[in-house]
């Protein structure tokens, strides 16, 4: 597998176009939320207005080297994660970097921007960071565990942990899909995503009125824009990630908008319609239900 | 009373163990091959009339040599044990002891001694020895210190004796080993004519010695029994 | 012969032993003990005597010749005059004992004489 | 200024050697704010238009007209729609909208807030009381006119403007940084002294760095 | 040659004449006694080296004309030479050591002991039943006697139960020796033993009693009242006699006598010496006095003893140097802890710390313990080897079992009194004061303890001469303790570079050996480098590190099972020194200890077995053990386990590891746990998994492993110490290991070799410099710092790679590690243990982050504003295992490569398969330089981007945050630190509740009621004490003769 050269700027439009599509949903969701308690909801590209707004803030603090080095460990797990995700199945060009890593260097870069806002956020010197980094932490590595067994189950069904094998394995038709072929890893997935995608019934960690917004208090201005550049590709890279496991992937971009977009809609239309969980509620919530399907799944491999 | 019951079950068991020893007893009515040796060539050798005390003196003479220690050994022991109890007011006190004792004993108490020493003198001719001499003269100790408890004279004797006859006793044992065939062999000197007061080679020498020893032995510890008053 | 002293031997054992068993003075322990020495003696040369025989001294009415066959075992009677001195020993040592115990916790009773802590 | 809420005191470290912690300096950061130059004409058009069409508002209503600004977020008059927002912190808001009469103690968190909110930000009055103190032009403790003690951008009449007033409010605001001229943190540096003189002739007790980054 | 018969004649000739020397003064008659003594050591020492070179026959000597077997006759062979010499040197040091108290009572005195002696040498040396009685006699008198040396109640009560039991035993003695002149005419032993053996069979009560005489001279378990009163009743001087001359004597006896009584009174003296073994260590459990103590251990000791001569049947020609070994470890460590409790005068165990005052005799005191515990170099090390390795080949488990718990017994009571000893305070107990005459004999006795250890081992053949040569290094730094630290530090770096430069040979070409003696010769250096930050002397830590990194070097270097133990119990002794130096650790160091003596002891069971079914004790006897292979296997197994603290044995290591000072902390996780991986390695290469029970160990193994992974991570995450947290981490990072070897798959052992090399490197780093802070701040409590990063920016950076690593985020190498764990577990289909590690990972994260974010972030206290950043010493080497790891990091193949190679001759299937830098298995792929590339290149891009666009940042310090509106008032309040996963605890708590330490408390409560019970049978009453005898006698008879058994 030698390293071509060229592979640098198509992955780089590759990325350009997964934030497009991230910063498209990012508006797009909140108008459904609006349209649901009958408002009409945000314009669809105010998202981009706010990123300029907030790459346009002139004066802005520091609180140390680490609070600089927190957003940049946040985008750079992000765009990781986008660079090794092999996007369109069958075309050399966006198939990034997935030579070079599977399934486990996703989930474990998922950890490395993680930990880089936990240490900006405890940087900034504000209990509120630390509170909402704690919950947060305790949260999303409770999650992990369904997400650990189905990625278990099915590369135990397809023999193998890298990602664009799998998609491979599921093109022909939807009978194909791992939903299809494995709909009780898909399921533990499916639940698994609730726990990181910061929607409703799992997003005390950014409660605005408990404590203001988490972890992110001290962010303003440039660092703020660079988190919310990664708040567009992080959850994108896990909705590409969900797609090329469990529902057969992309082989142009319109199927993988098309199929992005569903996917992002489950965690959005459970969070608009459950209230929100207190963290240990929350951790034992994934350890009941979803992590006896994972086990359910993986003993059915 | 459960402690009375459970020795007694005890010593049935030993008596049954006794009975088992009495029934495996050698019922032979004949003397066996040690004894035997000794009775035949026990005068032979050792020239002393007395097959016991040639058994006692030579041929077992390291038992005697031993127990002569034991008791010198039960001797310092109660000697330096009870030492620092020596009462200092009994010393002059007239004794209360009736005066037919006191001249009874002024009496008999040299007759005493005598016999003690004819008995370890003839050691190897007449049943006895120096053991039983030693034991004639301490109870001739005994009736001097009823006659007169506050009696203090004669330590500084006895205690020269005992140890002057223990290192000769050794020395002759010694001298056993280069003179004659072994250690403790009495025949550093002549056997002399059998049945006579010098024969038997030094077999007589060593039972007055051991005589003089257990006399001496006995009366220090009567000595310091006496003095361990409160 | 023998039997009378063997069996007055062995009860006068099983008597020590139950003296120092069971009696709770001291000196009656030790009396005990003596007890179960002498009757061990008493064993030891009733076990050398052999029936209608004589002491072993030769003298003018025993030849050496005729000796052997008229004469009782010496051995023992040599062994118990050693044991009977080194019984005689073991007393006083017990005796000069008990005294030093009655001058110190001024009792004899065996059972006070134990050490105060017995942990 | 020495006060009795930060003393500085002695403290023994770890190692046994003891030193002086003066709170002032050694809690807050002394600089003071500087003027911040835009860059070339077409580029701060553009993040004019893009500042205007994305004002976020500190969440600290500060008066009666705060009651006013939760229609907003309803179904009726929803100014999501003009790209509107309410932020928690003034690390990441742009406006701050001091709703009706201010008085001294609020004043000083106002203060504290508004020198925490960072790069372009707009201040906008409600109502009469903060022109000219309003109904409460005599009371001893409300300040009687905003405009001394923070740079102010834009008022709405009203004694508390509607929502629909405040909407339209909103757009007059848009105009101006649209126009290039809502440049209120530059003036409150330009004339930090100036500010922080009436601001320290009406708050007694001050214990804040001068400017509470 | 002399005359054997002039040790006798010399001792009663001065015996008798000290009476008349009574003018002459006592200091003149103690010279005398003295030089009577030392000459009738110089004879039998003559003797010895007679028979030792040109080993002739003993000659018989006879007494009283030579008249053959009609007179007493000595006998003088190599048995007698020795016994003879011990007894007659012990008489020497015994005179020295008394010489206060013989002055202060007279010449009697003297001439007791003297006759004493004598009586001892007569027992020896004589051939003659009757004799041997009287000799007996005049011991026991002399005992007695020399018992009333000091006139206190005790000891007189001591001596009058001593005086009615050795009255009656001796009794039944003579009323034996009688009845065996009746039936066989003789009272000559050689012709005795020609005529009667087999007897007892035949039903001869008389040998029976003999026999039963024999075996109560050496105070035998229901009827050892009074000897453990005369112990403990005894001044000390005595007691150190009778423990071991008068013991050994005894000993003799029974060993000329016991014949005998033929095959049957061999089963009953095995029987008999064993339970007295384990009974009475089991009752000194609950002793609390040091005295009755040592009086238990010595019964036990001599009880093992008789014991084994009981089984020498089965121990066949190794059956005379266990004998040795083991009475002369007893001879000389009991006699020189006698000694020291008459120096400390104190009988609680608990003031002995008063000992500490005067450092030369608490080495004594280490020594003696050590000694007495088998630990190597000393002589009893061997002698329980070659014990244990015979027993079990002759298929004796039971007695093999019955003498190692009661070893395991005497170690509990005996490390209890050594570490309360160590660590209690001891300000207010006065100063022991010992002269001349008390201190002499115990350093002698200490310093034979070692030539006699060495020539043990020359005939075990287990350890060349580098066994022995560092430790001669290791006692000259001990000497040199008085000097500062860092000169000690240097030598100690040299010393340990020159025996790496020496080790280097023997491991080259071997990956296995080069991977551990890396990790140890390397840890090793770089925790003495740390080393220099400390000021002053630092008392006896050199010695004791040398000698746990000597333990390490030659485990690695070790060719057979027996040199393996040696490095082993070397390396224990030198941890628990280091262990137990934190101010709180006195619990943790001890159950450290007991837990390792439990280990080593089920790990020698386990040697033994591989030895019976190999019949060489090669390493190669590990593989495919064919003697009840899974208990030797499981056995071996818990032997190292409680080393890598896995579940069920980790108990001791929270607080062992949490007290520790930084690179004592260092050297303990990172160095020391690995020697259990070694030894794990080593079994289960032998083992295999072809046979149905290893399987089935495996899998319990394999449970065992993610389970301690799963609870040390959990219980990590809830710590509110550094210190401890990083323990139990060390616990979760070992339980990975051992999963990891128990799944014997190549990437399986791959991950924990990785893994093994790794934890050595990112965890090193966060000891060292959590240590550090901890110096610098002076605790170990996270809640109490916050915001050092800004006063310690290096060491932030050391921890924050070293925290990335260790969980396993991707550019570094941790991630590898985490890549095969998941390849073997979706290759093997081990989902369920797969899980519980993969979850436990996970975890891992969470206390991670917590000891980051609590220590370096959050808000500065006004207490560390002046904090200086960690020493330099600790930072270089933290450093340098930085780099280590950064390297590895890049390259991951310069680490899994030769691994891949040497594992792929044990597990040819499912290799890793190297293509330039990329590595894959049949299920996935990583490329570590391409990875590394991009998120490098991505990170540098967005910081430069940040950095651009925020060049006039206002640096603003800690209170400058929004307190919605309000201004903060104290750092202390808005540092969120204490309870950091209080909702994890609500949601996961139960998972950390301490279940095993309740389990092993339990445990212990049981034992000491147990002792409770045993103890009741020593009333202190002496009736109560004829009582068992008579009762023990008629028992045995019972059960034996009278038709019972």
């Amino acid at each position: 597998m030698n390293f071509d050269p060229m592979k640098i700027p198509w992955s780089l439009l590759g990325l350009f176009i997964v934030f497009c599509i991230g910063m498209f949903i990012r508006g797009f969701v909140p108008k459904i939320t609006a349209r649901v308690g009958k408002r009409i909801g945000i314009r669809i590209y105010q998202p981009w207005f706010d990123y300029v707004k907030n790459f346009s803030i002139q004066t802005s603090i520091t609180h140390g080297y680490m609070f600089y080095l927190g957003p940049v460990f946040r985008l750079t797990g992000g765009i990781g994660m986008v660079l090794f995700m092999p996007l369109i199945h069958g075309s050399w060009y966006f198939s990034n970097f997935a030579f070079a890593g599977d399934m486990v260097l996703f989930l474990y870069l998922m950890f490395f921007g993680t930990l880089g806002m936990a240490l900006g956020a405890g940087e900034s010197g504000h209990p509120y960071s630390a509170i909402g980094v704690a919950r947060g932490l305790a949260q999303v590595t409770v999650a992990e565990i369904p997400l650990v067994l189905a990625m278990l189950a099915v590369a135990a069904q397809h023999h193998t942990l890298s990602i664009s094998q799998i998609v491979a394995a599921q093109q022909g038709g939807i009978a194909h899909w791992t939903m299809v072929t494995n709909p009780v890893a898909t399921a533990t997935g499916m639940l698994a995503l609730l726990g990181s995608m910061m929607n409703s019934p799992f997003n005390v960690v950014l409660a605005p009125q408990e404590i203001p917004i988490g972890p992110p208090t001290e962010y303003h201005g440039t660092f703020l824009g660079i988190l919310t550049t990664n708040r567009s590709i992080f959850p994108m890279a896990k909705i590409i990630f969900f797609m090329n496991i469990f529902f057969g992937g992309a082989t142009n971009w319109a199927i993988l908008i098309l199929k992005g977009w569903l996917i992002y809609m489950w965690p959005v239309i459970v969070g608009v319609v459950f209230p929100r969980f207190r963290v240990d509620q929350s951790i034992r919530w994934f350890l009941k239900v979803p992590l006896l399907l994972g086990i359910l799944a993986v003993a059915l491999v | 009373m459960v402690k009375k019951a459970f020795a007694f079950t005890l010593i049935l068991g030993m008596g049954l163990l006794f009975y088992q020893l009495y029934r495996q007893r050698s019922t032979s009515t004949d003397l066996n091959k040690t004894a035997r040796y000794y009775v035949e060539n026990g005068p032979k050798e050792t020239g002393s009339a007395n097959v016991v005390t040639s058994v006692v003196v030579t041929y077992r003479g390291l038992d005697t040599l031993g127990e002569v220690t034991i008791l010198f050994v039960a001797a310092s022991i109660i000697g330096f044990f009870l030492k620092n109890q020596r009462n200092r007011k009994l010393e002059g006190a007239p004794g209360e002891t009736s005066e037919l004792l006191h001249t009874g004993s002024v009496f008999l108490v040299p007759l005493i001694f005598l016999l003690g020493v004819y008995v370890f003198v003839n050691g190897h001719l007449s049943p006895g020895g120096g053991f039983q001499g030693g034991a004639i003269i301490a109870s001739g100790t005994v009736l001097l210190f009823l006659a007169d408890p506050s009696i203090g004279a004669g330590r500084g004797v006895i205690h020269v004796l005992e140890s002057f006859s223990g290192m000769l006793y050794v020395g002759l044992a010694v001298a056993g080993l280069f003179l004659a065939g072994g250690f403790l062999d009495n025949r550093i000197m002549p056997l002399g004519h059998f049945g006579t007061l010098l024969s038997a080679g030094a077999i007589p020498v060593i039972y007055s010695l051991i005589g003089l020893k257990v006399g001496a032995e006995l009366s220090s510890i009567l000595y310091a029994l006496k003095d361990a008053k409160e | 012969m023998t039997h009378i002293a063997l069996a007055g031997g062995a009860l006068l054992i099983l008597i020590g032993v139950w003296g120092m068993l069971t009696k709770k003075n001291i000196i009656r322990i030790i009396i005990g003990f003596s007890l179960f020495d002498t009757g061990l003696h008493v064993v030891l040369v009733g076990l050398g005597h052999l029936k209608n025989r004589t002491a072993p001294i030769i003298d003018s009415d025993l030849p050496r010749e005729a000796a052997a066959s008229r004469v009782v075992d010496p051995v023992p009677q040599a062994i118990v005059l050693t044991a009977i001195v080194i019984g005689l020993a073991v007393t006083a040592v017990l005796l000069a004992f008990a005294l030093k115990l009655y001058q110190s916790r001024k009792t004899l009773d065996i059972s006070e004489l134990r050490e105060g802590n017995n942990d | 200024m020495t006060d009795k809420k930060y003393p500085s005191h002695e403290v023994t470290g770890p190692d046994g050697k003891t030193f002086t912690v003066t709170p002032m300096e050694d809690y807050y950061c002394q600089e003071r704010p500087q003027v911040q130059k835009s860059a070339n004409a077409v580029v701060e058009k553009f993040f004019n238009w893009a500042r205007a069409n994305s004002l976020w508002i500190v969440g600290f209503g500060t008066g009666c007209g705060a009651i006013e600004m939760r229609p907003l977020r309803t179904p009726r008059f929803d100014a999501y729609r003009y790209g509107i927002n309410w932020r928690a912190t003034p690390r990441q808001s742009n406006l701050f909208i001091i709703s009706g009469y201010l008085s001294v103690k609020t004043l000083k968190r106002a203060i504290r807030v508004y020198e925490q909110m960072q790069g372009p930000k707009y201040v906008l009055g409600l109502g009469s009381c903060t022109i000219n103190g309003g109904m409460y032009w005599d009371s001893y403790n409300t300040v009687k006119r905003l405009d001394y003690y923070l740079p102010v951008d834009a008022y709405i009449t009203g004694c508390m403007p509607r929502p629909e007033s405040l909407l339209d409010g909103f757009e007059e605001l848009k105009k101006i940084i649209m126009a290039g001229e809502a440049n209120g943190a530059n003036l409150y540096a330009e004339k930090f002294d100036w500010y922080k003189a009436n601001q320290k002739k009406i708050i007694k007790n001050w214990d804040m760095p001068d400017y509470s980054w | 040659m002399i005359n054997p018969i002039l040790i006798i004649a010399i001792a009663l000739g001065t015996a008798f004449s000290l009476g008349l020397l009574k003018k002459l003064g006592r200091e003149l008659s103690f010279a005398i006694t003295l030089i009577a003594l030392a000459a009738m050591a110089f004879i039998s020492a003559q003797w010895l080296s007679a028979f030792l070179t040109y080993n002739m026959l003993g000659p018989v000597v006879t007494t009283a004309g030579g008249r053959a077997p009609f007179v007493i006759v000595l006998q003088m062979g190599h048995m007698e030479a020795l016994f003879t010499l011990l007894i007659n040197v012990m008489g020497v040091m015994g005179a020295f050591y008394l010489h206060d108290r013989l002055t202060e009572n007279g010449n009697g005195a003297m001439a007791v002991l003297l006759a004493g002696i004598m009586g001892l040498n007569g027992i020896i040396l004589t051939g003659d039943i009757f004799n041997l009685f009287v000799f007996l006699e005049i011991a026991s008198i002399a005992t007695a006697g020399l018992v009333l040396l000091v006139t206190d109640f005790k000891s007189l009560t001591a001596g009058f139960k001593y005086m009615l039991a050795s009255g009656l035993i001796s009794g039944l003695f003579l009323l034996g020796i009688i009845f065996l002149y009746n039936t066989t005419g003789t009272l000559n032993i050689r012709e005795l033993l020609i005529a009667v053996p087999g007897t007892i069979k035949a039903g001869s009560v008389a040998s029976f009693l003999v026999m039963m005489a024999i075996l109560l001279e050496m105070k035998p378990f229901p009827a050892n009242g009074w000897g453990i009163d005369l112990y403990s009743g005894a001044p000390a001087g005595v007691s150190a006699l009778i423990a071991s001359a008068s013991a050994t004597a005894a000993y003799f006896v029974l060993i000329k006598l016991l014949p005998l009584g033929g095959t049957v009174a061999y089963k009953i003296a095995a029987a008999v010496g064993i339970t007295t073994f384990v009974a009475s260590n089991l009752v000194a459990l609950s002793q609390r006095s040091a005295t009755k103590l040592l009086g238990y251990s010595s019964i036990g000791q001599m009880g093992l003893v008789v014991g084994i001569y009981g089984l020498n049947y089965h121990l066949g020609s190794k059956a005379f140097l266990i004998i040795f070994s083991l009475l002369g470890t007893h001879y000389l460590a009991k006699a020189g802890l006698f000694w020291l409790s008459g120096i400390v005068q104190s009988t609680e165990i608990d003031k002995w710390s008063a000992l500490r005052k005067s450092p030369v005799l608490f080495v004594l005191f280490g020594i003696f313990v050590f000694a007495l515990m088998g630990f190597p170099p000393f002589p009893s090390f061997f002698g329980k080897w070659e014990l244990i390795m015979g027993l079990v080949a002759s298929k004796l488990y039971w007695w093999a079992g019955a003498i190692l718990l009661g070893t395991m017994f005497e170690g509990i009571y005996l490390f209890r009194w050594f570490s309360r000893a160590l660590k209690l305070d001891n300000q207010e107990l006065a100063k022991p004061r010992s002269t001349i005459y008390t201190f002499v004999p115990p350093l002698v006795f200490a310093i034979l303890l070692f030539p006699a250890g060495y020539y043990t081992s020359t005939y075990t053949g287990g350890i060349g001469i580098m066994g022995f040569a560092p430790l001669l290094f290791i006692m000259l730094i001990g000497f040199l303790d008085f000097l500062p630290a860092y000169i000690k530090n240097i030598l100690s770096i040299a010393g340990v570079a020159a025996y790496s430069w020496y080790l280097w040979p023997h491991v080259q070409g071997n990956t296995f050996k080069i991977v551990f003696a890396g990790i140890f010769m390397g840890g090793a250096l770089l925790a003495l480098f740390a080393g220099f930050y400390r000021r002053g002397k630092h008392l006896g830590f050199y010695p004791t590190t040398l000698l746990m990194f000597l333990g390490l070097g030659i485990l690695v270097d070790a060719s057979n099972l027996m040199e393996l133990f040696y490095g082993w119990e070397l390396m224990t002794i030198g941890s628990y020194f280091l262990l137990i130096r934190g101010e709180r650790s006195l619990p943790h160091g001890y159950s450290y200890l007991l837990f390792s003596l439990g280990g080593s002891l089920a790990m020698m069971f386990g040697f033994g077995l591989a030895h019976a079914s190999a019949g060489t004790i090669e390493l190669s006897a590990l593989n495919h053990i064919h003697v009840l292979p899974a208990l030797a296997y499981s056995l071996m197994l818990v032997g190292f386990m409680t080393k890598t603290a896995s579940l069920g044995f980790h108990i001791w290591l929270p607080g062992a590891h949490g007290e520790a000072v930084a690179d004592i902390h260092f050297m303990a996780s990172a160095v020391l746990l690995k020697a259990g991986v070694f030894g794990i390695i080593l079994v289960l290469s032998g083992m295999g998994n072809s046979e149905p029970y290893a399987r089935n160990i495996l899998l319990v193994l394999g449970w065992i492993g993610a389970l301690t992974a799963l609870i040390g991570n959990i219980g990590a995450a809830f710590q509110e110490s550094a210190k401890y947290l990083l323990a139990w981490s060390s616990i979760g990072q070992l339980g990975y290991i051992v999963f990891g070897l128990a799944t014997m798959t190549h990437l399986g052992w791959l991950a924990a070799y990785g893994y093994t090399i790794t934890h050595f490197l990112y965890k090193g780093i966060l000891f060292l410099i959590i240590g550090g802070i901890a110096f610098r701040v002076g605790t170990a409590d996270m809640y109490k710092m916050g915001g050092l990063i800004k006063r310690m920016p290096f060491s932030f950076l050391a921890v924050l790679i070293s925290i990335i690593t260790l969980a396993g985020i991707p550019p570094l190498v941790g991630f590898t590690g985490k890549w095969i764990f998941y390849n073997m577990i979706v290759s093997e289909h081990m989902f369920y243990q797969g899980l519980v590690v993969i979850i436990s990972g996970i975890v891992a994260f969470l206390y991670l982050f917590r000891l980051i974010h609590v220590i370096f972030l959050g808000q500065l206290k006004d207490k560390n504003r002046r904090v200086k950043e960690v020493y330099p010493w600790l930072l270089i080497p933290a450093y340098a295992m930085l780099i280590g790891v950064m390297v590895l990091s890049m390259f991951p193949n310069t680490l899994l490569g030769p691994l891949g190679r040497m594992l792929s001759t044990a597990f040819p299937k499912g290799a890793l398969h190297w293509d330039g830098y990329t590595a894959s298995t049949a299920y996935g792929t990583f490329n570590m330089p391409i990875i590394m590339a991009v998120i490098g290149s991505t990170f540098a891009v967005v910081f430069l981007w940040l950095l651009l666009a925020n060049r006039r940042a206002v640096k603003v310090k800690q209170f400058n945050i929004f307190y919605s509106g309000e201004a903060p008032s104290r750092p202390e309040l808005t540092h969120f630190g204490y309870n950091f996963f209080a909702h994890y605890k609500k949601a996961v708590g139960f998972m950390a509740v301490p279940l095993v330490t309740r389990f092993w408390d339990q445990v212990s409560e049981g034992l000491h009621a147990l002792a409770g019970y045993g103890r009741a049978i020593y009333t202190g009453n002496a009736q109560s004490y004829l009582f068992h005898i008579v009762g023990f006698v008629v028992a045995i008879y019972l059960i034996t003769m009278g038709g019972l058994s």
